[in-house]
């Protein structure tokens, strides 16, 4: 039989009509959209018993307790206790998969042992001019560092100088913030409303006071604020010593409102109605600094820390606080050393904590205070900080990972203490960057063994009681048996507050306050335009990817190298909204997207200094002291 | 009395409290398992379930004041834009929650509803999500994630109530707690600005905040129906979401 | 023109039986499970309720198939003669590794199901899903979809999905049935996630 | 062989010259499809399109290329049904016209949507409140329909004439062809009725919602018979066009003006209907709903010069001249009535597509602005490419117009 066209025609249209009455055909089209489905490259969330976990951010001072929802051991999602979190906190559970994280220790660039790393250091150490930048003080690991350094010749421990507490340092230290009695806030500049202290107790506090803001920027916390001064930037100061000659200061002679005014650009009227409420409305407290950006100098935090005596705050506002007990082997501590005070080229070796981020200082800043040929070891997560700059990069365990105490807040009137258990282990090559330091100094122990020490200590005092995150409840620490059972709860997600707040009003003779100096600095700030870079708590740390929604997505907050002006400003300059500037200073240049903002005050360029940005190398003018502001040029690229 | 198990939750946002710090837009990425934008996607390209959108009062330097409004799906009741639309009932009401619903695993993409939004809630896979190596362990296992190509947006983190209604009824029971059931931007909002509830309860606190005077809806006029409710006492606040434009014969806030 | 009715006849019988016998069995690969576990054995031989071993937890959630480690609670060292159980002993126990267990009944990411619900508002037994597979001596191989990965028991063993017998298959159709009938269908996102 | 397939009596070029003609457009083509195929494996990230602008480029040149080929449901219409007998001329190459564009629009769509493999589920799965369901379900029957009415012109095909059975086949598929054309009316008249609708009915969209009479919002009736009005005049302009480039006369000349004249009849009531239509809306529909109609013009480029360009330039203009019979009889007034008469259904497509979503809905949110990329564009290029080629091979070896013969003579 000869097989004909037709035939194999009429075969195929057998062929297919029969297809249409199997299942084949549709079961293949339902089955190829289930594939669309579930596509094998879809990540798949892990499967596993949920658990719920708790520990305490260490990610910024707040120390905010925190509830981890787990699957297994894996936390999933982050959630306050009984409060809320902000948004560094609530995606801290990604860092440990920061893409750019340090993976090993390594010497400019190659892989090097920890050993040798120890080695290294502990030989520089031994010539002496040793320092530690601290970037979290107050921690069981600071005590390691100052322990070390108050042995070693010329030991400096360092602090980051842009502090939420910089008032009560400058006041003299020993001290907090106690909002709750306030009924006037006059904030210089304090990032109250954004991230300041511990944001429950602030939004707690908030309806009981009003907020006057003192700052040059249209700030969150300045457009919340019940009442805004702008001053020029750089001209601070003089305002508070306009306020204080309203309260009756003597140093402030020649600071008469009308003399405030044409200086900082604040009307008269408005000076006195500050003054008349602090007078008036009290107790009042003044907060000086705390803007992750940039400090103030010393005379005009002094200035402006003076305000609180004039205030009244003393023993009200502002209130002593006890250190949390310390175990025994640490009677001998370096005092802290005010950066400015460390002349440049005075450190041979520098040791940067920055596995807890911290407010950043310029690197140029540094840079100086470093003698030739010095050493600096950073112990870090990510190389976008300080460790891009360090002979020795020294991989630390993220949060999460890393088991810490966490200290009282600024605004905390009484001493606390709690722990970040940390509920992942951290990676293998990872050392905790006071198991390094305690490593160089060869004393033996671990920061976990000293922990232990802590809560032994704060056992014994037998003060205090003990609130657990899971419910809620207080036991008085006097009932517990042993401290075994305190470090269970500490690891179980625990906060040990002092018994009661003292009243009592600290005995401050407060230094006389350069009024010259700061009358000279505020004249020179009078110049065409002002450079002000403006960050938040945790931006000069590595942050989760997922930040893209705030950065990218939504431009709620400034995205990389975007600079704020005013419309004015840019029209006088010829900038085009999202048209690209340079901004320059005396230090330096940088490319930025110009974003128009009529909060902008006129003649001001504000730069947020988010990660990957050089904003603050270029604010660091050096006869200008501190990066706060920078006098700049402006041009369109 | 007979279980309660009917509800329309609904939210109240108070303007006036937000500090726009994006505490709600982490939490939601985190609970919702939305990627993180790949390089050089613009705010346009980008998901977010909830966004803070910035607004100001217009008048120049000093005088310029900035309000943060977080804008999220408004579950809308009455005309639901999206749902009339979606060729094949991807989208739809839930009648025992009031919850908008949209079900990738339905959609086709054809993205008729996002057109069809008022208030630009809706968002579409322009890529297949993508995190960084290692961070898939950290995604929610209540919440699947979605692959390109389709259309998502806020459904007050429903995963959240799946939970409840489990724990429930491993109770026995069929009503949850309420306090079992927050979507993870109420939760997180530092500020407290935000609170959710059951809107048919009238004692509930988001039921007498949604009655309060000054509390609005976005695009009132539109009669969409919203479960959103706004407030502020900001005069400035209300002329710059042109409520009074939208609102101008009033009608009481449906709460 | 008979010639061609013949030929016409040939390829619809051809193309008839290819859908409806030779699709079902390439569409589906057979995979063997990575122990042979006897349900029988442990529910009569060790006297074990299904309870024991997959549990309703308080906060809702179903414990599913039980962690190695609850295996080992018995199976530390062979207890019995069998195969299996030396397998499992040696290659999961003592290493402490999960046993990679291929679940029948395992729904697509996408499907939120409570047992809770089910088990505790709905009072079903487990039987009326998951058939008699707590009777079972053997397990049978796990039957994966080529294209869609499914377990060939979501679809139900029969092709057509027509006279499924005892086990009507767990496609949502069949979850929409019931809880039509039941006056239960309220919504997707009721049980997708 | 070439010469075989070719009609007896008339003329076309050499098969090199054919084939030079068909290189460029089939490069063009494998560009597109390249460029399609991109968005397709990676996903629409490829495109220029956002969650602002959700629809883009596709669905714009979607509707325009549905509403010009809706000249071959019309012609159709009034061939089969109102017994024109004059539009035998033409009532082959509206088809082919009429398949080329919705099945382009078709592909298009395909790429378009996120999951194109899902997209059965609208068939499965329909939500017959959706605009968009009464689309899918009408095109996909019409394209059915346009493919079997274009089944008895590749029949009349010199070579497969020759099969005795296929001459049957044709002749039975004449008989059915008044019963596919009132069909592919009924068909035709519902999706772009709801290629309106799906506009009209976005009450969260005031700039394109209308107020509406039974089930359908005012722009169902508007986009139906702005298409019928355009449909003619997009036929004179591509059998012009086809003359120009064959250098051949194809159609009498009376055939032409016939369609212009319909064309005009059909335009001037559009005109009065859509002017009817934006004074209702701007007087009471925008208002009501929140938005007073001076605000959709107040920013960006489209200010109230395109309602003008919509109404008066690209409507009544043309449809004046259409209307008299000098001036249609003269071929230059004609064409360029023709041209006008399609940039006005090209620009109110594009007002509803784009404009519809470039003014923002909430007070706080600017306007916005798209500019399609080269993966947009080429994928339409492609489909544009498609057409020509079809059309062009269907010229070669199909009678699309049956007086070509003659007028060779």
């Amino acid at each position: 039989m000869k097989l004909a066209r037709r035939d194999l025609l009429k075969l195929a249209g057998g062929a297919a009509l029969g297809t249409f009455f199997t299942p084949a055909p549709w079961k293949a089209l339902d089955d190829v959209s289930i594939w669309t489905q579930n596509w094998s490259w879809m990540p798949v969330p892990p499967r596993g018993e949920a658990t719920t976990r708790f520990t305490t951010c260490t990610l910024c001072p707040a120390g905010c307790p925190v509830r981890a929802r787990c699957i297994g051991k894996q936390p999933v999602s982050l959630a306050g206790v009984g409060g809320g979190l902000c948004p560094a906190g609530l995606a801290g559970h990604h860092l440990p998969h920061y893409p750019g994280r340090v993976r090993g220790a390594s010497h400019r660039g190659t892989r090097c042992t920890m050993d040798a790393a120890v080695a290294a250091v502990r030989e520089v150490a031994k010539g002496g001019r040793v320092a530690i930048l601290d970037q979290r003080p107050g921690r069981t690991a600071s005590l390691v560092y100052r322990r070390w350094l108050a042995g070693q010749e010329g030991g400096l421990y360092l602090t980051p100088p842009a502090r939420e507490d910089a008032t009560l340092v400058a006041l003299g230290g020993g001290l907090a913030f106690n909002l709750d009695e306030a009924r006037t806030v006059v904030s210089f500049g304090a990032p109250l409303m954004e991230g300041w202290g511990s944001m429950a107790r602030v939004l707690e506090s908030r309806p009981k006071f009003h907020l006057v803001q003192i700052e040059a920027r249209q700030s969150r916390t300045a457009s919340m604020a019940d009442t805004w001064l702008p001053a020029k930037p750089g001209t601070e100061a003089a305002l508070a010593l306009g306020l204080a000659h309203l309260l009756g200061s003597q140093d402030a002679g020649r600071f008469t409102p009308e003399y405030v005014e044409r200086i900082t650009g604040v009307p008269a009227a408005q000076v006195r109605q500050v003054a008349r409420r602090m007078k008036d409305a009290g107790p009042a407290v003044v907060i000086g600094g705390g803007d992750p950006a940039g400090p103030f100098n010393r005379e005009e935090e002094q200035a402006i820390a003076g305000l609180n005596l004039l205030a009244g705050a003393m023993g009200r506002t502002i209130v002593p606080r006890a250190e949390v007990p310390v175990p025994a082997g640490f009677d001998k501590l370096a005092a802290e050393t005010a950066l400015d005070d460390v002349p440049d080229g005075g450190i041979r070796l520098l040791i940067i904590d920055e596995a807890a981020s911290g407010n950043p200082v310029p690197w140029s800043y540094l840079k100086r205070k470093l003698a030739p040929g010095a050493m600096v070891a950073a112990a870090a997560c990510s190389l976008d900080g300080y460790a891009s700059h360090a002979d020795y990069v020294l991989p630390a365990p993220v949060y999460m990972e890393t088991a810490q105490d966490v200290p009282a807040a600024c605004d905390s009137p009484a001493a606390t203490f709690s722990m970040a258990p940390g509920l992942l282990a951290p990676p293998e090559e990872t050392i905790e960057p006071a198991d390094f330091v305690l490593r160089v100094a060869g004393e033996g122990g671990t920061l976990a063994e000293l922990l232990k020490a802590r809560v032994e200590a704060i056992h014994k005092t037998r003060r205090g009681s003990v609130v657990t995150y899971a419910d809620g409840t207080a036991t008085p620490l006097a009932e517990m048996a042993s401290a075994d059972d305190l470090a269970k709860a500490f690891k179980a997600g625990a906060r040990w507050t002092d018994a009661g707040t003292s009243s009592e009003a600290p005995g401050i003779a407060f230094a006389a306050v350069d009024a010259a100096a700061i009358e000279r600095r505020a004249a020179s700030a009078q110049f065409p335009l002002a450079l002000v870079p403006f960050g938040w708590r945790g931006a000069a740390g590595p942050v989760s990817p997922i930040f893209s929604k705030l950065y990218q997505e939504s431009r709620v907050r400034s995205s990389e190298g975007e600079a704020r002006l005013n419309p004015a400003t840019a029209r006088e300059y010829g900038i085009l909204d999202g048209g690209l500037m340079v901004v320059e200073t005396s230090c330096g240049s940088q490319a930025m997207t110009a974003c128009l903002d009529e909060g902008v005050m006129p003649g001001v360029i504000e730069a947020a200094i988010e990660p990957g940005t050089g904003v603050l190398e270029i604010c660091d003018v050096e006869d200008w002291c501190g990066w706060r502001t920078a006098p700049a040029r402006m041009r369109r690229a | 009395m007979a279980a309660k198990t009917k509800a329309r939750y609904g939210m109240s946002i108070d303007v006036d409290r937000c500090t726009g710090c994006g505490a709600c837009m982490v939490a939601c990425a985190v609970e919702n398992n939305i990627p993180p934008a790949p390089e050089g996607a613009t705010d346009r390209k980008g998901i977010t379930w909830i966004r803070v959108y910035k607004i100001d009062n217009g008048l120049p330097f000093p005088q310029n004041r900035s309000a943060w409004v977080p804008v999220l799906c408004q579950q809308c009741g009455e005309h639901t834009p999206c749902v009339s639309v979606c060729p094949q009932n991807a989208v739809e009401v839930d009648k025992t929650t009031g919850v908008v619903g949209q079900i990738p695993e339905r959609c086709l993409g054809c993205r008729y509803c996002m057109a069809a939004c008022p208030y630009q809630a809706r968002y579409f896979n322009w890529w297949d999500p993508v995190w960084p190596a290692g961070m898939e362990k950290t995604l929610n296992p209540t919440v699947s994630p979605r692959m390109r190509g389709v259309v998502e947006k806020c459904n007050f983190c429903h995963g959240r109530l799946h939970e409840a209604r489990a724990k429930a009824a491993a109770a026995g029971r069929r009503e949850i707690d309420p306090a079992d059931y927050v979507p993870a931007c109420v939760e997180a909002c530092p500020a407290q600005a935000i609170t959710f509830g059951d809107l048919d309860d009238r004692n509930s606190q988001v039921a007498r905040e949604s009655r309060e005077g000054s509390a609005f809806h976005l695009l009132e006029r539109l009669h969409t129906g919203p479960k959103i409710t706004y407030r502020s006492g900001r005069p400035w606040v209300h002329d710059a979401l042109e409520i009074k434009v939208a609102n101008n014969k009033k009608e009481p806030v449906r709460g | 023109m008979i010639r061609g009715k013949l030929f016409f006849a040939a390829g619809l019988l051809a193309s008839l039986s290819a859908g409806w016998l030779g699709f079902p069995s390439m569409l589906y690969e057979r995979v063997p499970q990575p122990l042979d576990f006897n349900h029988v054995a442990h529910t009569e031989k060790a006297s074990m309720s299904c309870q024991d071993c997959h549990s309703l937890k308080e906060d809702g959630t179903f414990s599913g198939i039980p962690k190695v480690e609850s295996c080992a609670a018995c199976h530390a060292e062979p207890m019995g003669t069998t195969k299996a159980e030396k397998l499992l002993v040696e290659r999961y126990v003592k290493p402490q590794r999960e046993i990679p267990w291929l679940v029948y009944s395992r729904q697509p990411q996408n499907v939120w199901f409570s047992h809770a619900s089910h088990l505790k508002l709905a009072k079903f037994e487990c039987t009326e899903c998951h058939g008699g597979h707590g009777k079972t001596r053997h397990l049978r191989p796990f039957e994966r979809n080529r294209i869609s990965g499914y377990s060939r028991d979501i679809w139900g063993p029969s092709i057509s999905r027509i006279g499924a017998g005892r086990r009507p298959g767990m496609k949502m159709d069949d979850c929409i049935d019931c809880h039509r009938a039941n006056h239960r269908e309220h919504s997707c996102i009721e049980c997708h996630k | 062989m070439d010469k075989e397939l070719i009609i007896r009596g008339v003329r076309r070029a050499s098969m090199g010259r054919f084939l030079l003609w068909l290189v460029p457009w089939a490069a063009l083509l494998a560009f597109g499809v390249y460029a399609a195929g991109l968005c397709l494996y990676k996903g629409l990230g490829e495109t220029n399109m956002d969650n602002r602008f959700a629809f883009g480029l596709w669905i714009f040149l979607d509707l325009s290329v549905i509403a010009l080929g809706a000249g071959a449901f019309f012609t159709g219409f009034l061939f089969y049904i109102l017994k024109k007998k004059e539009l035998k001329a033409v009532i082959n190459s509206a088809v082919v016209i009429g398949f080329v564009c919705y099945s382009g629009a078709v592909v298009v769509l395909a790429v378009d949507v996120g999951q194109p493999l899902r997209a059965w589920f609208t068939f499965w799965h329909p939500n017959v409140h959706s605009m968009l369901t009464e689309v899918t379900f009408c095109i996909t029957c019409y394209l059915g329909v346009l493919a079997v009415e274009y089944v008895p012109i590749l029949l009349k095909n010199r070579k497969l004439r020759e099969v005795p059975r296929f001459l049957v086949f044709e002749w039975e598929l004449h008989r059915l062809m008044y019963v596919l054309a009132a069909v592919g009316t009924f068909l035709s008249f519902f999706h772009q009725g709801s290629l309106g609708g799906l506009y009209g009915v976005l009450q969260g969209r005031p700039f394109a919602f209308r107020e509406g009479f039974a089930l359908w919002p005012s722009t169902f009736f508007l986009f139906i018979l702005s298409a019928m009005a355009v449909g003619p005049s997009f036929m004179v302009l591509t059998t012009s066009l086809v003359q120009k480039i064959t250098r051949k006369a194809l159609v009498k000349p009376e055939v032409m003006q016939e369609m212009g004249r319909i064309s005009g009849i059909l335009l001037i009531v559009y005109v009065l209907a859509k002017t009817v239509d934006t004074l209702v809306w701007i007087n009471s529909t925008s208002p009501s709903l929140g938005f007073p109609a001076h605000r959709f013009y107040a920013s960006g480029p489209f200010g109230t010069w395109i309602l003008f360009a919509e109404i008066v330039l690209f409507g009544l203009v043309p449809a004046l001249i259409l209307l008299s019979r000098d001036r249609r009889a003269r071929m230059p007034w004609l064409i360029s009535a023709a041209s006008l008469a399609c940039c006005g259904i090209v620009l109110n497509r594009f007002v509803m597509t784009i404009q519809t979503q470039a003014v923002p809905s909430l007070p706080f949110l600017p306007f916005v602005t798209y500019t399609p990329n080269w993966q947009e564009v080429g994928t339409f290029l492609a489909v544009v490419a498609y057409g020509v080629l079809v059309y062009s091979i269907s010229f070669r070896y199909l009678p699309l117009f049956p007086q070509e013969k003659d007028l060779a003579r």
